[in-house]
């Protein structure tokens, strides 16, 4: 197998340049990449494009980022719960692309699997669709997306091995494994990092040969954004 | 006039067995908690899972699960897990059997209005764009009137669309109407106590109405 | 969860008509579903178009369906290893379009997505490419090929449950999963039918919303097509 | 004048540290056996495996695993596994470095044909054309010539296309060639003891064949 383990996370990172298209997984603060961002952060990287379904809050996820004014432009389905965020994109210091999630998603799917453009429904008779190319198949209008090309996705696995397999949990899959596919270098990080043999082959979401870097994380806060519990009886 | 739980319990009556379904934010999360007992659905969360259980108990709740409002929830004996395309491509391709989602604006000709309003800081549509343009039944749980009383259920939305000629029912706190192909909202049930005068005067779009429309039965 | 369960396979294809539209999982004789094939031998409907990577060998697979004159079309990648197969062609029996393999993968995918096409390079500037939209995309061309519209999809897996969710064992997966998603109804014949719960959620390869009818199957042969070893030292 | 596993000795060279490779059938399969020792490379097979290991045991063979040529198989500690659409969706965005496969005949712009004989029984061209037209890097392992002693190295295919202009080197019991962006078949290595006038008669499609080319040194 062929080896794919960096140090660290500012080791895997360190070729990431001011200008640089991010990807970044994670559904809220849910399987985000935590180590990688802090990295960032220490880096200093500036004017960064990033392409994750939300932008964190205002103290965690790509709000560290946003306060430290990294960020150029947010491609994003969702934005909310994040002040300074919103500062700065009134002030005109932050662009943001808003389109649909299930776009989103599926223009990651399409770089991973090389298809130059989908077809999709959504957004169709919106201002989502203005200068986009709509075509009927079948008699239903759809728009026609590009497959995103980043130059970096950054993704969160559980458990991984030296060759890049990686195993999501639960919902922190989400948008992980599709942008580890997309990305030009993928970088992985992992709670738990395993040699190759581990993970049983039937198990793995993501097989190894989309993962460029991986290295296991450490302390990992995994805030938890809307805590709601029932009683016990 | 109904509450939030009336018009939630009111929709969970359209629920039928075997149906696999979204629910939205606000109102239509509250759904989950009426549906009838002895009929078999399936909750998709549109970040990545079928068989959306309960929220969890205090002290057993899990980062890594979580739904489309990023809360805490669990699974249930048979639920899966899979990425945001695969839970795109299921809603795209009709997999999902009812959609339930909130709006801002309704028309007449069944386009909705739940994402944007000019001037004001826009969150993003999130999945519901993907939703409405592909879900072959959704139904809009909202209120008829905003908090300064206009209508929101209109000849033509004001607001950006979410989507269009898409929408076929409509629960209010006042009333449950179908969207007519042809367009128009056709009044189908009027919430308890509530005249078909009342909802006239609080539809702005094309109403059909029967001054005999049936108040609806809820419990 | 909704049950999904049906009593064996001549209930679950109970519906298939003559004329139908089949896709069937499967690479070679690895994954195929037996016991549906045997089923629809037993029901001898006819005039079948068969979507499926290979069409079996003479006596067994779909080459059972072949012998029984019930294949009006294969749609296929490589139909090779089939006497019976070569007979009808040539005969002007049976009629035969053969595409990409990954075209053919992919086709379905798109099915299973609610794509309604999807752009692939695979045949472009070869006969495949013939009355097909050629479009181009960062300076390479690639062909517009439309998604699958099967009846019914024919998949075996190794475990599902009774809510049709699905896991595969190894490389008979293939072109399983993509055909459950992409069936108007889709059959699962599985070698063990456990209850909800038992299998992990992480682990499952297609979800149950994708399956309308599951059984257990019986008396898997499982031919071997080429058996390869090498000695013990 | 090479043998066919002469030819895969030769092509297994052209294998670097940390390729993903995808191996065809036929002579493409020898390769395998010939990867340099202390050399980590990860065979991929389409129809759905990445970390191909050698044959099973005699008793061990598994028929729920097999390759694209449909032999049993093995996997290796770090193989994965995955559907027809995922295989074919990482060939076509080029994550596999290396594809080997044979070739009825190549022309001298690139072009080849593999797949098809009018007036034969066509097989099919499983994943070929995929596979030529995603992948960066081919090389092709053929005989030079035809069992009639006719070239198939030719200035334009005569049979049916399985991908245009997408072949790069050529591997034959006769000689290493590459394929020349602006056209033109480049002899870079002769096989042992064959002399570049043989080469030259061999080969019907245009030939810029230097007269001191080097022997190949295969062991």
């Amino acid at each position: 197998m062929i080896n794919k383990v960096v140090a660290g996370a500012d080791e895997a990172i360190s070729d990431i340049k001011n200008g640089s298209t991010l990807m970044l997984g994670g559904f809220g603060l849910c399987g985000i990449p935590e180590n990688c961002i802090a990295a960032l952060v220490r880096k200093g990287v500036k004017e960064l494009t990033c392409i994750s379904n939300n932008a964190g809050v205002d103290d965690f996820g790509i709000g560290l980022m946003l306060q430290q004014h990294q960020v150029k432009k947010m491609i994003s389905s969702y934005v909310g719960e994040n002040a300074e965020f919103e500062r700065q994109l009134l002030s005109g210091e932050l662009e943001v692309e808003l389109i649909p999630q299930g776009t989103l998603a599926t223009r990651c799917m399409a770089a991973g699997y090389g298809m130059p453009a989908i077809f999709t429904p959504a957004g169709v008779g919106t201002e989502v669709a203005e200068g986009k190319e709509t075509r009927n198949f079948n008699g239903k209008d759809y728009l026609m997306e590009y497959a995103f090309d980043a130059d970096f996705a950054l993704v969160k696995a559980w458990k991984g091995d030296t060759a890049g397999n990686l195993i999501f949990r639960s919902t922190s899959r989400n948008f992980n494994p599709v942008m580890a596919m997309a990305g030009k270098i993928t970088i992985a990080e992992v709670e738990e990092l395993v040699e190759p043999g581990v993970l049983d082959p039937d198990h793995i979401h993501t097989p190894g040969v989309y993962v460029h870097r991986i290295f296991q994380g450490a302390n990992y806060e995994k805030r938890i954004e809307q805590r709601t519990v029932r009683p016990r009886n | 006039m109904l509450d939030k739980n009336g018009i939630a319990k009111r929709i969970a009556k359209e629920i039928k067995d075997g149906y696999y379904v979204n629910l939205g934010i606000g109102i239509p999360t509250l759904v989950a908690n009426f549906i009838p007992e002895g009929i078999n659905v399936v909750l998709q969360s549109e970040n990545g899972l079928l068989g959306m259980g309960p929220f969890p108990f205090e002290g057993e709740e899990d980062a890594d699960l979580i739904n489309a409002g990023k809360q805490t929830i669990t699974t249930l004996p048979g639920s899966s897990i899979f990425d945001s395309a695969m839970s795109f491509g299921m809603i795209r391709s009709q997999k999902i059997d009812l959609t339930i989602l909130g709006a801002m604006e309704v028309s007449e000709n069944g386009d909705i209005a739940n994402w944007k309003i000019p001037g004001k800081m826009v969150k993003g549509m999130g999945g519901a764009m993907d939703l409405v343009a592909s879900a072959k039944n959704i139904i809009v749980a909202m209120q008829h009137v905003n908090k300064a009383g206009e209508s929101k259920l209109l000849p033509k939305c004001s607001l950006p669309l979410t989507g269009v000629s898409c929408i076929r029912k409509v629960v209010t706190e006042l009333a449950v109407l179908d969207i007519l192909p042809e367009g128009g909202f056709k009044l189908v049930e009027r919430a308890p106590g509530v005249s078909v005068d009342y909802i006239r005067q609080a539809t702005a779009g094309k109403l059909f109405a029967d001054d005999n429309a049936p108040e609806m039965i809820i419990d």
